[in-house]
Order: structure tokens, then C-alpha cells, then sequence
């Protein structure tokens, strides 16, 4: 039922985030984008990215949020035994033809972006990387994405590291968006709505990564869904075109807590 | 090739349906846009997710188990409540074109009667009462198992609904399906769904612990199909006259024609979105018109209940 | 590499298995040289074919089905009478070296209690009263959902065997398997074995028709093991020092390991047999000891129940 | 769940003997001796040989008996649709080595060893068949036989046709058993265990087509065992070897009927 692998190691990336190596029994594949549900028995399961994936070798990059994180930050270990369900999901899309993209990220939306990089790389597309984080004891990360982008930008809310303010304003003033053929965002949704917005605004290509309440994860119980289209962020997504999002009302603004009532995005 | 004269079209207690295929109840209904997705997919009617008169939240992650023979799931009958319910799907702009079926769950007769005072005067086609959700605890089959309780349900929304179709979805976990069907029946029910999911656990022998949350929960897909055949064929048996949407572990327009020949009016599509996603309407069509084309029948209702004839 | 040191041995109302897989009712048991041949095959316990005070039958070909995800079957209870089975599994040479359960069957406490005067003399070491076959008339789960019922043919079944343990065999088609336990328990059951088959129906819809003659069946093998493992999970929790023989699609030692887990003191095989012959216990038996080992249990008695443990 | 197939012809062989050619809807492989359940809805199922088997041929020969053979006469023709079960239990053993065999059938025991026959000349091995039957009008197949084997005996019970006496006495008088590497039977259990005796006095390997009441078909009911080994027709089975047979004390003198109480073999 369960896919089964055991942490090899854990690294405190900052006082909050922190990465999971872990061993999987069985060989997977995935795509970037994609992610699993971990289950911790009798304590919850929830929905993360797989921030990379080599052949038995799975990162997992876990913020600390509420009870099931944190139960992970204070009790998995090397050689705790981890259960998954997936990959679940659509990844991003890559064409071929790609040369150079553009990644923006926040937080630990850095985890499916770090996975993408690693792939573009082995298929020969250049990309440079934007990444926010609030403060310089938030940063993790940017000696990875050195090794996999051309050039990495990092900002900061407060400034005390790179650029001052949002990676939003790091993107108005650092690079052009239309030297990429593609762009792909992953973080905080509002943050993704301006990029969207200044990507579509210029034609240029964009995916985001979206997150919703992940109950089934398998497109069933429609709790993840977005209006109007109906479409499913555990099935149909959680990466959407720029296209798809523009169409979707609920996007940057609400989503569905659990009971399946409309809440504001600034709610959650 | 598609003969365009075989006719998929059904009447169920007075509703007219496209065809037969209906989406089951707590699958995907949870939005007027989802719904409208799966009527885009084909579906000849659909269902909302249950909905009670105060809001629950559903129970806690995992919620939902992949087996490999079918699914477990105990969401926990997550819904906003009634009254947000009606807001969302009947004040927004959005309608249907094809029959909609709202499902409805409670633990009382008075609780079902005040969900239905506040929906008898919706855009809806039909109510189903949910009295057979094998893992909520005071809702469900822990008030559809008794016929007395039963009768007194289906009475009190009777009185709301006067010529509107009652369905009332069944559990197969009763000794005697017949007398619960028999007591609904007389309150004034209209048809049947059958069935719900069954009462069931996985554990996982590695962490050593059940996987819900809820550890208990409701199995679905095909392990169940011969299952829900069986309550289908026992319901057509004793009361030929009275619809059934045949629900649990359709899959394809095989087990799909199982169900209408046991008896089943209409076939309900629950857990095989998880393998097939909303392909699976198209695909039970499709199939569904050829095997009428082949065997020689010109519309979906002369196969209903087939599998009772003598020779 | 076997672990010699893992202990299989478990103790089951007073009776010692050397391991806890069991032969369950109805396969293979209507002769000592199977049997034997079962014992060969590393079964900890056997249980005969459910017997009756008077020869039955059976019902008529087709008795079997082979659904994808387990089997439908309708025997019909066929057996010669208690007074030939006396005869043919006592009153030969042959004997077997691990114990022997009686499953006997009948429509009432009278006919129970025929049955156990003629066989409680016998070289036997406990008798299961099948009160869940879902689909012999007047017998099985007809006489087995009523908890009164359960209750008078326990007593009388106790009356005979004043100290061999009498295991109720159960059916998880009925709404509380809590409240038919707990009379079993008060007239003086030791233990439960869960579950019978599930009554079901399979039709081919190039026929037409229910293939199996008697048209209602039970449905065993992997579909059912959720739902077995639902109802020894429900038993433990409720009787935690009741000894629970656990059946219902153990088809590899991995759901053998999860009936333990669930609470089940031993664990019984059917259909498996169809697909992996009697290899299915050797198989089993050498999968458990691995996995204690690895999980680091010296006693297969460690595990039973551990699902239930709350860290 | 049903192999299917429609019936393509029906030959008459003998006034209560019939050859039913079927065309499956797919392909399957199936050893000699091996039977099929043939289930005719709502009237019965019964256990039936595979007379031959090529592509999606099947050949079925079924000899008018009780109820549902019967049924079967009356109403199956061209174009009726078949329903099967199977192949079930296991087959002849045939090495590789063998040059010569011999077959030893009656009645409708003749359908395996057909099949058997076909399969050894495809082999290159030579074989050679008595064949009894109670009298010219019952008489079918030779010609078949013929078309396969080298040499063909047939005896009748009252001398209508060839040898006069029975297929046992037939084999004492036609041939040297000694001259063969495999003696294969089917037919009457008591006419098998006279040859299944007189072979292994010499030393020659034997094999027969047992029937036994057939319920389940797959092993698991056992009412279709037989004692002291607890051997299944239906699946250790329908053939065994004569050393086998010999260790059998049911071997032609009990069987189980449908309550499973042991019966006389002539009862039957
Ligand atoms: C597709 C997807 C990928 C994700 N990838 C990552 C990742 O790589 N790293 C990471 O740290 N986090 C990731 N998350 C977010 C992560 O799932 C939540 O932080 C986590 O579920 C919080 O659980 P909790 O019990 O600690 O918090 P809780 O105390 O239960 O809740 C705190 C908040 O967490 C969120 N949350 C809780 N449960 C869920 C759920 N089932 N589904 C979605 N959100 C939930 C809600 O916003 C909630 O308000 C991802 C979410 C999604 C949907
Ligand atoms: C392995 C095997 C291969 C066989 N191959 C052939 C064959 O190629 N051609 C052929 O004509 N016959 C064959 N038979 C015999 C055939 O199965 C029976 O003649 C048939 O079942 C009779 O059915 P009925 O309903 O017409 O008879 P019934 O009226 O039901 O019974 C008449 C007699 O038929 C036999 N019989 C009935 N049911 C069964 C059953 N389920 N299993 C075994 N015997 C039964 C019994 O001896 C019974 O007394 C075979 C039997 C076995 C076991
Ligand atoms: C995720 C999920 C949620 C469900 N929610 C409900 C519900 O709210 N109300 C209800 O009556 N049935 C509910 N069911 C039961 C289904 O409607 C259906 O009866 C059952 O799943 C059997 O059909 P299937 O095998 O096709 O899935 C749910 C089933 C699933 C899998
Ligand atoms: C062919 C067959 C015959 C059975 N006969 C009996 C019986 O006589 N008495 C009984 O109590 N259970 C009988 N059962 C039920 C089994 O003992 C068992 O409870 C059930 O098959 C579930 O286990 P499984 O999934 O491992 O087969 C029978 C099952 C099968 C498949
Ligand atoms: S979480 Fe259930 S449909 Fe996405
Ligand atoms: S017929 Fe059931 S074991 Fe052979």
C-alpha cells in the first residue's frame, strides 16, 4: 500500500526548515512538481514536493507549520522508517526546445524548483534562479541552486542578505523576462500571482506550483478544487499553466478550508 | 461506429436522464464547477457530496487508502452545512443541464427534516438520504440499519418533498436488506442506491497501526462490486417496480451492464474517478452502446433486471 | 536463513498450536487424508468442512466462481451427516498430530445440540459453530445475526462440551458485530473466528444470468480482507483476552501479519488455496518469521493486537 | 471471468455422442487431459475433456448422460454461445525421449487421448490405440484415430465391429505391452485399473484419465479426493500414474457422491 524508505539523513537547514535524505526501498520515478503524501501513522499525513529524487535517493524539505511537522522536527531521525503515497499529481512541462528559464521561489517552495533545476540541467537548458526568503536565517538552499543555475539572485524581506525586499521587486530588477522561454514560481500563492501576472502580461511562458488542502490526493473528493473550472490541485495540478490560473477565480484569493467553505487566501 | 439509434435514455422515478451513468454521492461533489466538469464528461446525472445541517469538518489526514483490490476512505462527511451549501450551489450563476441529486445525511428524523425545508425549494431533481455511511458515528448506518428509524426518516422528509423522488442509499451490512427497503418503501421512499461503502480497516504491517485517522472506514471499488450486485439483485427481486441506482466498484461498462441486468435503472460511479479520472463516463458509454448494438437491444431499459428472467 | 529462535507456537483457548495458521471451514476438510495432507503442509490447526445432523447435498453445479478480486462460492453446505462423519474421521487409523476443530452447522439450539452429543466423545479438539454462511437457507447467518438466537444455541452447544473451547464462527453482515459477540461470550463462547463469506451474487453479462445456481453466494479472498480485518479489529477491541482466529483473504504472510496486528491469535486460510495450493502455508509461515525477525519479536504471540496499542 | 466461445459445428458421432467445434473469442494453451468446465446458465456445469485444441479451436465430444448433457443435446448448435471454465487440473506426461505409446480408451475417454494422440505425432512419436466400445452404433472416431496413430484396434462388447470382447481383452490378444515407453487410458475405471494391472505387473508406465463428481474444479472443495493420499481429481488430477493409482485404495472401487459419502464404484 505504502511506499517505504528510511531516513539516511536529516540537515536543520534554518531554525524551521530542514531536509529529509531519505532511502527509498523501492525505485520511483517522478517529475518535477510532482509530490507525495508522508504519512506519520496515527499522527496525520501531508502533501510535500519532492524536492529531489535519484534513483532510490528521496529529499524531502519540511518547513515546521503545525502539529504534523512539527511531531517530524521533533522525532524523525536517521533511520526512522517513512511511508509515502505517490507521486501524486502533474509535474511541470518542459519543452525541449527550452533554452533558458527562469525559476522564482520562496520558502520552501524552493523544494519542487531545487528538482526542476537539477532536471533542466541533465536535459541542457541554462536557467537562473530568483529566491525570497524573510531573512538571512530563513535562506537555505542558495549553495544548491549555485551548483545547478547560472546565475542565483536571493532577497530578502529585511535585507540581510542580497537584495532588500520582496523577490517580486528582485525580479522587476534583475532580469528580463523575455530572455526566458519559460518561467516556473513556487511559494507564497500571492507572490505566484504577480509573477503570473508579469510573465502573462509579456507573453511570456509560466507555471506555478499551487497548494490547496490535500485530503484524498487522488482527484476524488473535490476538496482541493478551483473555481470556475473545477480543477483539482492533487490531480489536475498543483502545476498550472499562467493560462489556466488567469481563468481561475480562486487564484491569489481563496481557497477551501475543511469544510469545504470558500476562505481568503489571506485567511490561511 | 456508434448506432445512433440505441437509446441510452432512462427514467428514474420520473426524472429524465441521458443516459444512465450517474456520479455517486462524495465524489468530487463538493462545487457546482466540479459538477459541471463531470457533466461535460458524459454523466447522465450527478450527486453532491452529503450534506448535513451544520457544518463538519471531516476527520483528519489520511483520509483515504489505495488497496489493491479497492479503496478506503473515511473522509468523515466533511460539508460546509446546509445553508452555506445552498448559497454556493444554487445562488451562484452556474446550472446544470442534467438531473442533480442532493445528497443529504443526519442524525434524526428532525435533523433530516430541517435539511429539506431548506432545500425543497432549490433547482434540485431529487434527495438522497445518506443512511448508510458505515464510519460516521451517530449518522449513517448507525441510523439506516434500523427499520423503524428508517420509516421515520423517510416519513418526515416525505412531508417536506411531496413530488419530488426520494432515493435512500443502503448499506449492504444488514442482515435483512429487504425489511430496511420495505420500511422505506412504505414512508413514501422512491428508489434506492445501493451501496455504500463497506465497513472495513487496513493497517500497515511496517508502522504496525491502522491508516486512518478514523482507523475505521468504508471500502469501495471492485472488491465490493459482487457485493452491491447482490443487494441490487436481492432489491429488484422483491420489488421490481421500484428504481435502484446500482452503486460500487463500476469500473467499466462491464460491470456497468452487471448492475442494470441485476436491476439497476442507473449505475452510480464512485471511487473508479481515482484510476480513470473522468475518462471513465465516455468510456462506460461507449462500451455500454456497443454491447446493446451487439446483443441486439434497442435501449438501455431492456436490459434492466434481465438476469431475473427465468429462461 | 530461519531464525530458529522465533517462536510460532500460540495458545489459543487453551490449546496449543504450533503455529498460528489454521485450515479454515469448508476447504478441503471432508476427509482426514486431506487432512493429513494439510498437516504436511505446515498447518498449525485444521478445521473440518461445516458438518449437519442430517446429509445435505449441496447445491447443484455452478458452486464456484473466480472473480478477479476473490471467489464467489455457493456449496450449499454438503456433507453427509454427523453420524457418517463420526464414522469416516474418527473410527479410521488415521490421526492427525495438530488439533482438529469441528465446524458443525444447524437451524436451531436443538439441532446444535444433537450434533455435539454425537461428536463431543470424539478425539477432537474444539468445535466451531458456523452461524454466518450466507447463503444455505435456515442455516448460517439466518439462525447467526440474531444476538438471541446466538445466545440459546451457544448455551445449549456449552451444556454438551463442558471444557473444550467452542469458537462462534461470524458474520461481518450485520450492523453491530459487537452485540452478537457479547452474546456469544455470555452463554459461554471461548473465542470467535471472523469471517464467513459475504453474501454476494456474480453475473455474466453474456448469459445474462447469476452464474452460480443458487444465485447467491459468498464472496471470499483478497475482496473481503479489509472487511475481515475491520471485524477482528472491532473483536479485539471490545474483548481484548478473547482468542480470535482471523479469515477472510490471507493470501500471503504480509495479511496474515496484519490479521496479528488487527488482534487475530491465529489466522486462517481458504481460497488461497485455490491459487497457491497448500504451499500457501509454507509460504506464510516462512514470511512471518522473517518479518519478526527483522522487526525484532521473538514470540509470533507479540504481535497479535499491537495495532491497537495507542504510541 | 468465463472463457467464451461459439459453437461452429456439431457432428453427430454416435446417437448419444456428439462433437461440439467451438471457436473461442481468444487464444488459450491447454495439455492433453486437461478439462474445461463448461457451464450452461441456469441448467448446470460439468466437467468435460479437451478433445483437441488448436488456435482458437476447440474440440469437445460429450456423450448423453443426465440432465445437463442431455440439455446440451437438445439445444446447442451452430452459433450457440459456450461458456468455460479452465483448462483445469494437469495433463498426460509425455518425455521427450519416448518413441513409442500406447493409447487405451472407451467412450467418450476417447476425447483426451485424441488430443493426447495429436500431440505426440506432432512430436514424433509414433503411438498405437485400441479403442472398445459397447457396439458398431456407438462406434466413433477411429477414422481420427487413424489419421494419427500407427496401428488402431477396435473391439466391440457384442462383435459388431473388429474385436469382439472387451478393450482389456483386446490388449491381451493385439499387442506386446512391453514394446511401448507409455501406456496412457481412458475410459471406465474399472477397464482402466485392469490396464493400469497389467502394466504395472510389467513394469510399464501408465497413466489414466480419472472422474470423480466435480464441484469446485480448482481444488479447494476436496470433494473430488481420494483416499488414503487425499489426492484431487480436479486438480493433483485427472491423471494420474499407475503407481500412484495403485497406492489409491479408492482406485476403482469408491467414490464420493454429492453429500461426500463414499460409494461403491459400480453404484455409480
Ligand atoms: C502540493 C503541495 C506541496 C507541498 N510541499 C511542501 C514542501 O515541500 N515542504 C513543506 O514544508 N510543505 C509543503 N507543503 C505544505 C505542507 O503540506 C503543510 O505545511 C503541512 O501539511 C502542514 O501540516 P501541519 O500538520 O504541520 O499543519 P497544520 O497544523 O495541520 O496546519 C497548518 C496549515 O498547514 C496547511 N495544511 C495542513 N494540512 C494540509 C494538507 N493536508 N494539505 C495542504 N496543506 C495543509 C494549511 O495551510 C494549514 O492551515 C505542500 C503542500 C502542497 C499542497
Ligand atoms: C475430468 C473429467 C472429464 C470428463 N470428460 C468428459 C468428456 O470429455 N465427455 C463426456 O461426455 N463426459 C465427460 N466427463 C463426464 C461428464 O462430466 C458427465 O457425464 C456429466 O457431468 C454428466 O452430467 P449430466 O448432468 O448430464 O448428468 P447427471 O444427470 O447430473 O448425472 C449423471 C452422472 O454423471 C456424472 N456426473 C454428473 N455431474 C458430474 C460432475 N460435476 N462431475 C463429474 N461427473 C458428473 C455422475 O456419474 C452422475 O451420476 C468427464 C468427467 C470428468 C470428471
Ligand atoms: C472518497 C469517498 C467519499 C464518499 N462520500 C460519500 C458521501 O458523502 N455520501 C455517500 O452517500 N456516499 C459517499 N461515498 C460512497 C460512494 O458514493 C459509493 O457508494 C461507494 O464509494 C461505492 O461505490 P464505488 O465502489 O464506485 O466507489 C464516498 C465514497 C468515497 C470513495
Ligand atoms: C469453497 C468454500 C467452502 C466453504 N465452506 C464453508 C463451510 O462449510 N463452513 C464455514 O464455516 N465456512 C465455509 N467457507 C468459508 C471459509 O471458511 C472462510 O470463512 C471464507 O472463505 C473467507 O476466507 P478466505 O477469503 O480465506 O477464503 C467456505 C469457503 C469456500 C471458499
Ligand atoms: S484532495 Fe481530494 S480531490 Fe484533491
Ligand atoms: S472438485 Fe473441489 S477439490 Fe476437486
Amino acid at each position: 500500500m505504502y511506499l517505504y524508505g528510511t531516513i539516511s539523513d536529516v540537515v536543520e537547514l534554518t531554525p524551521s526548515v530542514r531536509l529529509y535524505e531519505i532511502k527509498l526501498y523501492e525505485r520511483i520515478s517522478a517529475s518535477p512538481g510532482q509530490f507525495l503524501m508522508l504519512w506519520v501513522p496515527r499522527i496525520g499525513e501531508i502533501p510535500l514536493s519532492i524536492a529531489n529524487l535519484e534513483d532510490r535517493g528521496l529529499w524531502l524539505i519540511i518547513a515546521k507549520k503545525g502539529r504534523v511537522t512539527t511531531f517530524i522536527h521533533e522525532n524523525f531521525d536517521r533511520g526512522t522508517r517513512v511511508f509515502l503515497r505517490g507521486p501524486l499529481g502533474r509535474g511541470f512541462s518542459v519543452k525541449k526546445e527550452f533554452r533558458k528559464c527562469l525559476l522564482v521561489a520562496g520558502g520552501y517552495g524552493l523544494a519542487p524548483l531545487y528538482f526542476l533545476a537539477r532536471q533542466l540541467k541533465d536535459c541542457g537548458i541554462t536557467c537562473d534562479a530568483l529566491l525570497g526568503f524573510k531573512s538571512v536565517r530563513e535562506m537555505f538552499f542558495v549553495d544548491e541552486f549555485k551548483g545547478v543555475c547560472t546565475n542565483v539572485y536571493v532577497s530578502t524581506d529585511d535585507g540581510s542578505y542580497g537584495f532588500k525586499g520582496l523577490v517580486t521587486d528582485l525580479l522587476d530588477t534583475s532580469v528580463t523576462l523575455e530572455a526566458y522561454d519559460a518561467v516556473y514560481t513556487s511559494g507564497k500563492e500571492l507572490m505566484m500571482l504577480e509573477v503570473v501576472n508579469r510573465c502573462s502580461r509579456r507573453g511570456i511562458r509560466v507555471e506555478a506550483s499551487l497548494e490547496r488542502l490535500i485530503k484524498c490526493g487522488v482527484g476524488i473528493c473535490g476538496l482541493c478544487s478551483l473555481d470556475p473550472l473545477g480543477l483539482r490541485v492533487c490531480k489536475d495540478g498543483p502545476i498550472f499553466t499562467g493560462e489556466v490560473l488567469l481563468k481561475l477565480r480562486d487564484f491569489g484569493r481563496y481557497w477551501r478550508d475543511e469544510h469545504g467553505r470558500k476562505k481568503s487566501i489571506e485567511e490561511r | 461506429m456508434v448506432n445512433l439509434s440505441v437509446n441510452l435514455e432512462i427514467n428514474l422515478a420520473g426524472i429524465r436522464l441521458r443516459n444512465p451513468i450517474v456520479l455517486a454521492s462524495g465524489i468530487l461533489g463538493v462545487s457546482m464547477s466540479l459538477l459541471k466538469r463531470v457533466e461535460q464528461a458524459g454523466a447522465g446525472a450527478v450527486t453532491t457530496k452529503t450534506i448535513t445541517l451544520n457544518p463538519r469538518q471531516g476527520y483528519a489526514n489520511p483520509v483515504f487508502v489505495d488497496l489493491e483490490y479497492g479503496f478506503l476512505n473515511a473522509m468523515g462527511l466533511p460539508n460546509p452545512g446546509v445553508d452555506y451549501f445552498v448559497r454556493e450551489f444554487f445562488e451562484g450563476c452556474e446550472r446544470l443541464n442534467i438531473p442533480l441529486i442532493v445528497s443529504i445525511g443526519g442524525g434524526s428524523a428532525e435533523e433530516f427534516y430541517e435539511i429539506c425545508a431548506r432545500i425543497c425549494k432549490c433547482p434540485m431533481d431529487a434527495v438522497e438520504l445518506n443512511l448508510s455511511c458505515p464510519h460516521a458515528k451517530g449518522y449513517g448506518l448507525e441510523v439506516g440499519a434500523d427499520p423503524q428509524h428508517v420509516y421515520d426518516i423517510v416519513r418526515r422528509v416525505r412531508k417536506c418533498f411531496s413530488n419530488k423522488p426520494i432515493f435512500v442509499k443502503l448499506s449492504a451490512t444488514v442482515p435483512s436488506i429487504v425489511e430496511v427497503a420495505e420500511a422505506a418503501l412504505k414512508a413514501g421512499a422512491s428508489g434506492f442506491v445501493a451501496i455504500n461503502t463497506v465497513r472495513a480497516i487496513a493497517i500497515d504491517i511496517y508502522a504496525k497501526k491502522p491508516i486512518l485517522s478514523n482507523v475505521y472506514g468504508g471500502l469501495s471499488g471492485p472488491a465490493i462490486k459482487p457485493i452491491a450486485v447482490r443487494v441490487v439483485y436481492e432489491l429488484y427481486e422483491n420489488f421490481k417496480n421500484v428504481p435502484i441506482i446500482g452503486v460500487g466498484g463500476v469500473d467499466s461498462w462491464e460491470t456497468a451492464v452487471e448492475f442494470l441486468l441485476a436491476g439497476a435503472r442507473a449505475v452510480g460511479i464512485g471511487s473508479a474517478v481515482v484510476r480513470r479520472d473522468l475518462e471513465i463516463f465516455n468510456e462506460i458509454l461507449e462500451g455500454l452502446k456497443r454491447y446493446l448494438e451487439v446483443e441486439g437491444y434497442d435501449r438501455v431499459s431492456d436490459i434492466v433486471g434481465l438476469a431475473h428472467e427465468v429462461v
